[in-house]
């Protein structure tokens, strides 16, 4: 028995609704096997109660979850509940025997749109202008946007040109999009040509100033491009559906490895460029896009590599 | 970028980003007017975007798609005025129950009709800028005035109309006897109650226009997207002293510094919450030297 | 006709706890796959369910508190929208303070940590109060920004300066474990806060049934102009309760922090405020009356996260019930279409005249 | 020409516990003028809201023309032509004067907006057709009260009523505005209308109803020809034997080097800062002495009360009680540097309509009520009692003062700030508002008997025989300065007093004017 415990919302947050999805499909492969998903919604300080009673119900060999804040919660919930299983993705936490974690690396995941922000801006693509600078508009500041992705996008952006500027924005919620397109178009009247926006639902905003200003985007997390072709440039993708498959497999076969905390990227799978779409090989240039696969090979080999992150 | 360009941004995106606060706010006028706190404004206008995207998308026209949004606002303005009313409750917390009411029955609806509880983007046709072409060019006027779409246009308008309603109709002048005194019309042998109905069924009205002005030029509905303009709105009447003019100044000058304040976190190295927190501020002050200048 | 339907106020509460539970009943059956399950899950879990009760009852202790600060506001005619920043202003301090006092004994910690919150919250409605006293500035609208404003500050402070680097929530470090208020139905997160909120109320009826104070305060609420006239000091009621109101509200967030998260999180309180007023306007202002109207809340609160939870009810479904029951909960009149009976009751009422009839 | 019938009429108010109504009956012959008296709390207001439907009668019939009829609201009564100008005026401020006499019947353009021009002229018309000389496009809040009452007298002829009732509308003119009243009564009478008219002047009622009905505890005593009657009778069908009490008590000489209050060359300037409402006003006011100061309307009275109150702060000049500076915030009457003060606003500043008599008493010394901050319930009890007392209140000490007659909060608060010991100073605005005559002459005996006792006492009332009853010196304001102050004598007369607040200075040397008599 299976229980998904969501920290927000499936509708609307892909990152959650594949990660529903991948317990869904191990469920439809694996007969004898249920799966209950609970959306705990978007306040962090309700999730301890609700994880806690959705532990208490006791119906559940393993919950599966994902956000890195999690560990924090199921480690004080924990001793409380002993027999009680977890597996977070998108976290971070070794030693505790009934938890395992594994972590994307948001760093290479950033640094890869970063690059390919660079690229794309200091291109001769129609949208494209000679400014180097790249935004990102995101809904709140929290710690792995600033720890790892904020910095890993820079990074990428200064790879390409040391000259590269990041233009980082607020909006101060996740659904304000009419705001979240000002704040695109205030950004786009600067000189910023390619935008990454991590604001959950009010995106729609950037996307939609975005394409009106002729612009380009590059989206995180999963596969967006079907939301304004040819202005999604890029998409650089979780593969949590895989990775949650994956997890429950290894539970189902006694193999997780209880205490342990993983980091998992390119190299591994989980994090991947989006590179077959036609928005993607239409829109690009033959010599963007070689490059990007060059920065895959080098990440996936082994030659490029980000520290582990610190959390 | 120039000094010019620069400032015609920032009053454009300003005149651009008070059209749905001044629509919100005329319609609060009625009810402020006629003696009621209406915090619903919120929920209304949540419930005008949905439903104005909606029926833009299903007919493929815009006005339908704002009268829609007019009407379907209107309707649940009713239902919270007569439980307001009728059952004589709390107007705060039936305001409460209407915030509450009007993102939920959109989830609700959203999922039946969409297929998803979450941002709906579809095609729809793109509010014209009507202006643009022919005047666009004028220097600082063209970039700031002409440049609005259609909507905007259509708000200052109504905006009028409800001032014109307000102070020049019947039943404008019922409705601020109404709030000036109630036992007075109660005297004259009207009833208050369907007055104040009547205003608050008015206050969806243009709520829900409000809110047809957020998510019919972005062309998606997405939840949450009111985002606290109701209670601006309603900030903004208060600031205006209840007056048509001011109230409309008032949401001018707010709108002004949001448009700011977007301007200025790519500009200074400031806390983004310091820059977020530059609209309230902006109307704290200009509330208190506003009405200690009229006190004096 | 005013005064008649404030007589009927004891058979329309009962009356409209029916409606809104009938129709709420209502919206259940048709909406949600098993009826009697749900009804459960939303109607008695939140009793018998030892978890849900603690969580329901800890829920109480801010709506007490905070409602009574609203009460204090109400009563004397100031309208205090600015609960939500109050709150949060109120446990950043206490957070602040107990951290600060990290290795002292716990009574000192607790003592400065819920002294700091209350100044914290005081300061920041006292604020309203001197613009109104001062500048004639509607306290309704500048609480409501000034709140606006103090959640974004300490947002910044949260994330920024003082967040706790080892944590990834948007979270300040942890307080002092042994600082925390002693649990009572653990795992929920009742605490002895209830106890504290039990006596506050007590304390704010006496204060305002009984005392000077209560009696100036109530005063200038019902009539500026006689309370002016019998020589008290009207402004300085525009500013005390405000000061008052933000203390408690202060009060409230340093009770969840120390009652229930340990710590200051981003934006845990939201939404507590808006509760608090609605708490108090069901309670019409009578700080006894304050807990039966926060159990009512709470136990709505209770119940819609345990049909969430068991029953799997959407959260939209949730709300809709929710929002029919305040439709209904301070409803003074009982027929929302006009019966047909009200010549029987006319009659009715002449049967009554005639008995009284000298 | 509609006669009207009220038979049987009993109205139980349950909140107070009492029978305002009990077989109450009244008729009303169609182009009459009738007066309906009674002492306060007699029913008289209720049964004419019956009348107007704005409350509705426990059991009792309404007749009109012999039909019964049913009032569920005004409007019903309105339809049949029965309209009624209240107590407290229910004139809408916001609106002008013209939208408040056309307020529900408003014309129209042909884009169904209103019709402002038509407002204006029809309400004009309609004060010129009635004799009312009142601008109709001033703003309702800036009408003064006689303008006030004009404009719902106007609002019901618009509406073409009949039947005009109106509650008490003498109580708080000045004598002009009375006199100008009366003509557009008789008037009206005269065009056929029937006017019901609530008064406790015994010389009100001679001069102008042709009958009268009397009530006494909600009860008719009866109907009678207003000629059939001698005042005399009259007055002791209503109260009693009526007795000048300034004949019973005797002056004591006062005490003329004990200023106790003094006013020092006061100034004022109106709202727009052009005009000022009061200019260099310099008086004081002796131990054992009453200075009445009387006015006509909008001539500098209110604004005269409201800077006593406090309300108000004088743009320059000075005032003194007792030597020292004037106390920001007033002190209970009966505490030491306490001062009396019965506001011209009853409801709102002298009273607070949402709580009890007794709170009502014991907000005004929360140091003796509430020893240690908590409330001494029996110490309140007996203050209130005493309080009742003084002028017999019909109102137990726990009832709400909105449930009390008119004339009875008057009561409640002269008593209350005319108990024992009485203050220094009793600032007294209309002190007999709405009073029957028998507590009115209780409350003129009990303002001598303080005077006597050695206060000092300030009068501002717009009633010339109050001011004359009372006064030993009179104080006449004309446009906010001081016109002149008349020792009370045979030889202060109405007359005289009238010329001066006309502004028509006479040269007559017993007048001893003091200030600046400068005019614009
Ligand atoms: N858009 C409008 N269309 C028609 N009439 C208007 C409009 N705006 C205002 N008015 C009219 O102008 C009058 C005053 O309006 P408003 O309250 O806006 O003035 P204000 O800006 O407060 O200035 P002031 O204090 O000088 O009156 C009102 O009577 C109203 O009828
Ligand atoms: N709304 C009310 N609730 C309770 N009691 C009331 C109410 N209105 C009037 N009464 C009572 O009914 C009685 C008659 O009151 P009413 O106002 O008719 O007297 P009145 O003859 O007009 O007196 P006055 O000359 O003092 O105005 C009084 O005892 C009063 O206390
Ligand atoms: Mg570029
Ligand atoms: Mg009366």
């Amino acid at each position: 028995k299976i229980g998904v415990f969501i920290p927000g919302q499936r509708e609307g947050s892909p990152i959650y609704d594949s990660l529903a999805s991948g317990a869904e499909q191990f469920v439809a492969e694996n007969p004898g096997s249920s799966v209950r998903i609970f959306e705990a919604g978007f306040n962090q300080a309700e999730w301890q109660e609700k994880l806690t009673s959705f532990v208490g119900s006791g119906r559940f060999d393993v919950i599966l979850s994902s956000n890195p804040s999690l560990p924090d919660l199921i480690e004080a919930i924990a001793p409380l509940f002993p027999t009680q299983k977890f597996i977070c993705l998108d976290g971070y936490k070794a030693g505790i025997p009934s938890l395992h974690t594994v972590l994307y690396n948001q760093t290479e995941q950033g640094y890869i749109a970063g690059y390919l922000a660079g690229l794309v801006s200091s291109s001769s693509l129609p949208g494209a202008n000679v400014q180097k600078k790249a935004g990102m508009i995101i809904g709140q500041h929290y710690p792995v946007m600033d720890n790892l992705i904020a910095p890993g996008f820079e990074q990428g952006l200064k790879a390409v040109d040391p000259s590269f500027s990041l233009d980082i924005r607020v909006l101060g919620n996740w659904y304000d999009a009419t705001k979240a397109s000002d704040l695109a178009k205030s950004m786009i009247a600067s000189g910023v040509d390619v935008i990454l926006p991590i604001c959950g639902s009010a995106s729609q905003g950037v996307v939609k100033a975005t394409k009106d200003a002729n612009r380009y985007l590059v989206f995180f997390d999963s596969d967006e491009y079907a939301r304004a072709p040819g202005t999604i440039l890029g998409c650089i993708a979780l593969r949590q559906k895989e990775l949650g498959y994956a997890k429950l497999k290894e539970f189902a076969q006694k193999a997780t490895p209880w205490g342990r905390a993983d980091i998992v990227g390119v190299k591994e799978g989980y994090i991947e460029l989006l590179d077959k779409h036609p928005s993607y090989t239409q829109n690009l240039p033959e010599s963007i896009r070689s490059r990007m696969s060059e920065l895959i090979a080098r990440i996936s080999s082994g030659t490029l590599s980000f520290p582990a992150p610190r959390l | 970028m120039s000094w010019l360009d620069t400032a015609t941004g920032i009053l454009a995106s300003a005149l651009a980003a008070m059209t749905p606060l001044l629509l919100a706010a005329a319609g609060g006028l009625f009810t402020e007017l006629a003696g009621m706190l209406n915090i619903a404004l919120e929920g209304l206008m949540l419930a005008g975007a949905f439903f104005g995207f909606a029926a833009a998308s299903a007919t493929g026209s815009l006005s339908l798609g704002i009268l829609a949004g007019a009407l379907a606002s209107s309707a649940i303005a009713w239902l919270y005025g007569s439980a307001t009313l009728r059952l004589k409750a709390n107007a705060f917390i039936t305001g409460l129950a209407a915030n509450i009411f009007a993102p939920s029955i959109t989830a609700v609806l959203s999922a039946s009709w969409f297929g998803t509880k979450s941002v709906v983007a579809l095609p729809i046709p793109e509010p014209a800028r009507i202006f643009q072409k022919s005047f666009g060019k004028l220097p600082l006027l063209g970039g700031v005035l002409f440049s609005q779409h259609s909507l905007s246009y259509l708000s200052w308008i109504l905006a009028a109309g409800a001032a014109l309603l307000l102070y020049r109709s019947v039943l404008g002048t019922r409705i601020r006897a109404t709030g000036a005194r109630a036992e007075a019309v109660a005297a004259a042998g009207f009833k208050p109650d369907s007055y104040k109905l009547a205003a608050i069924v008015l206050s969806g009205f243009f709520c829900g226009i409000a809110g047809a002005s957020l998510s019919l030029p972005l062309g998606a509905y997405v939840p949450n997207m009111s985002s606290g303009r109701g209670w601006i709105a309603l900030v903004a009447i208060y600031l205006g002293n209840r007056r048509p003019g001011r109230t409309a100044l008032a949401c001018f000058i707010f709108a002004l510094a949001e448009s700011f304040s977007n301007y200025a976190q790519g500009q200074f190295g400031i806390p983004s919450e310091f820059i977020l927190a530059i609209p309230f501020a902006v109307t704290l002050v200009a509330l208190s030297l506003g009405t200690s200048v009229k006190s004096e | 006709m005013n005064k008649r339907a404030l007589g009927d106020r004891g058979n329309s509460l009962v009356f409209t706890l029916l409606a809104a539970l009938f129709s709420s009943c209502l919206l259940l059956l048709f909406f949600s796959e098993s009826f009697l399950d749900s009804f459960a899950l939303f109607f008695i879990n939140p009793l018998t369910n030892r978890y849900y009760l603690g969580n329901m009852i800890a829920f109480m202790v801010p709506l007490i508190v905070a409602g009574l600060g609203i009460s204090f506001a109400f009563e004397s005619h100031n309208f205090n929208l600015g609960g939500e920043g109050q709150i949060y202003a109120g446990s950043f301090a206490a957070v602040l303070a107990a951290l600060a006092l990290e290795e002292k004994p716990v009574l000192m910690i607790w003592i400065v940590s819920f002294a700091a919150a209350a100044a914290a919250g005081g300061l920041i409605g006292a604020l309203s109060g001197i613009l109104k006293r001062r500048l004639a500035v509607d306290e309704l609208i500048s609480s409501f920004l000034v709140s606006s404003i103090v959640v974004l500050l300490v947002d910044f402070c949260i994330t920024g300066p003082f967040q706790d680097p080892s944590s990834n929530f948007q979270a300040t470090k942890a307080i002092p474990p042994a600082a925390t208020l002693p649990k009572l139905l653990p795992p929920s997160s009742l605490s002895t806060g209830i106890f504290a909120a039990l006596l506050v109320s007590f304390i704010g009826k006496f204060i305002l049934a009984r005392t000077r104070f209560g009696f100036e305060l109530r005063l200038c609420g019902a009539n500026k102009d006689f309370a002016r006239y019998a020589g008290i000091d009207e402004g300085l009621y525009a500013l005390v309760p405000m000061l008052l109101s933000g203390a408690l509200h202060g009060l409230a967030g340093a009770l969840m922090v120390f009652g229930s998260y340990g710590r200051m999180l981003r934006g845990f309180s939201s939404g507590v405020g808006w509760s608090a007023i609605a708490v108090a306007l069901i309670a019409r202002n009578n700080p006894i009356a304050l807990l039966p109207a926060a159990a009512f809340y709470a136990y709505l609160d209770a119940g819609s996260k345990s049909v969430m939870m068991g029953a799997g009810v959407s959260p939209e479904m949730v709300g809709i019930i929710q929002a029919v029951i305040f439709l209904f909960i301070t409803a003074t009149r009982l027929s929302f279409f006009r019966l047909p009976g009200s010549s029987l009751r006319s009659a009715l009422q002449d049967r009554a005249a005639d008995r009284r009839k000298p | 020409m509609k006669s009207v019938e009220l038979e049987d009429i009993d109205k139980y108010f349950p909140s107070s516990g009492t029978w305002a109504l009990i077989q109450a009956r009244l008729s009303l012959l169609p182009g009459q003028i009738h007066a309906v008296v009674g002492e306060n709390g007699a029913g008289k207001t209720t049964l004419m809201k019956i009348l107007a439907g704005l409350e509705r009668p426990d059991s009792g019939r309404i007749l009109v023309q012999g039909k019964s009829v049913k009032f569920n609201n005004p409007s019903d009564a309105a339809r049949l032509g029965i309209g009624m100008v209240h107590q407290h005026f229910m004139t809408i401020p916001g609106l002008s004067a013209a939208e408040n006499i056309l307020f529900g019947s408003e014309p129209r353009t042909a884009f169904g907006l209103l019709d402002r021009k038509g407002i204006v002229r029809s309400a004009a018309d309609c004060a010129a057709r009635y004799g009312f000389s009142i601008d109709v496009t001033r703003n309702a809040e800036s009408l003064s009260v006689g303008e006030r009452q004009q404009v719902e007298i106007l609002g019901l002829l618009y509406k073409n009523c009949d039947i005009l009732i109106l509650d008490e509308p003498t109580s708080v003119l000045t004598d002009q505005e009375i006199r100008a009243l009366f003509t557009v009564l008789k008037q009206l009478k005269a065009s056929g209308k029937t006017i019901v008219i609530i008064s406790h002047k015994v010389g009100e009622i001679k001069a102008i109803a042709d009958r009268l009905s009397v009530m006494k505890d909600g009860k008719s005593l009866g109907e009678f020809k207003t000629s059939d009657i001698s005042s005399h009778a009259l007055s002791d069908l209503i109260m009693g034997e009526y007795e000048s009490p300034r004949k019973k008590i005797k002056t004591l000489p006062s005490g003329q080097d004990h200023p106790v209050l003094e006013l020092q060359s006061l100034n004022l300037y109106g709202q727009k800062k052009k005009s000022s409402a009061l200019r260099d006003i310099s008086f004081s006011v002796n131990e054992r002495e009453v200075l009445g100061v009387c006015a006509l309307a909008n001539n500098g009275l209110k604004e005269m009360e409201d800077l006593l109150a406090g309300r108000l702060k004088p743009d320059s000049g000075s005032i003194f009680y007792l030597g020292k500076p004037y106390p920001k915030l007033r002190k209970a009457p009966w505490l030491e540097g306490g001062i009396a003060y019965v506001p011209s606003d009853r409801i709102g500043r002298g009273s607070c309509a949402e709580r009890s008599v007794a709170e009502n008493i014991v907000a005004l010394d929360r140091d003796y009520f509430f020893p240690h901050g908590l409330l001494d319930q029996s110490k309140a009890q007996a203050r209130t009692l005493k309080a009742i007392q003084v002028l017999s209140v019909k109102a137990k000490p726990e009832s709400n003062v909105s449930q009390l007659s008119g004339g009875n909060i008057q009561k409640m608060i002269l008593g209350r700030e005319l108990s024992e010991p009485p203050a220094k100073l009793c600032l007294l605005c209309e002190p007999g508002w709405g009073l029957d005559y028998a507590s009115l002459r209780r409350t003129y005996k009990r303002i001598l008997e303080v005077r006597n006792k050695g206060s000092a006492i300030l009068l501002l009332s717009s009633d010339i025989d109050e001011v004359l009853e009372l006064s030993d010196r009179i104080a006449v304001l004309h446009k906010g300065s001081l016109a002149g102050v008349v020792s009370n004598g045979p030889k202060a007369t109405k007359a005289r007093l009238g010329a001066l607040m006309m502004g028509l200075n006479s040269d007559d040397d017993r007048l001893t004017p003091i200030g600046n008599k400068e005019h614009e």
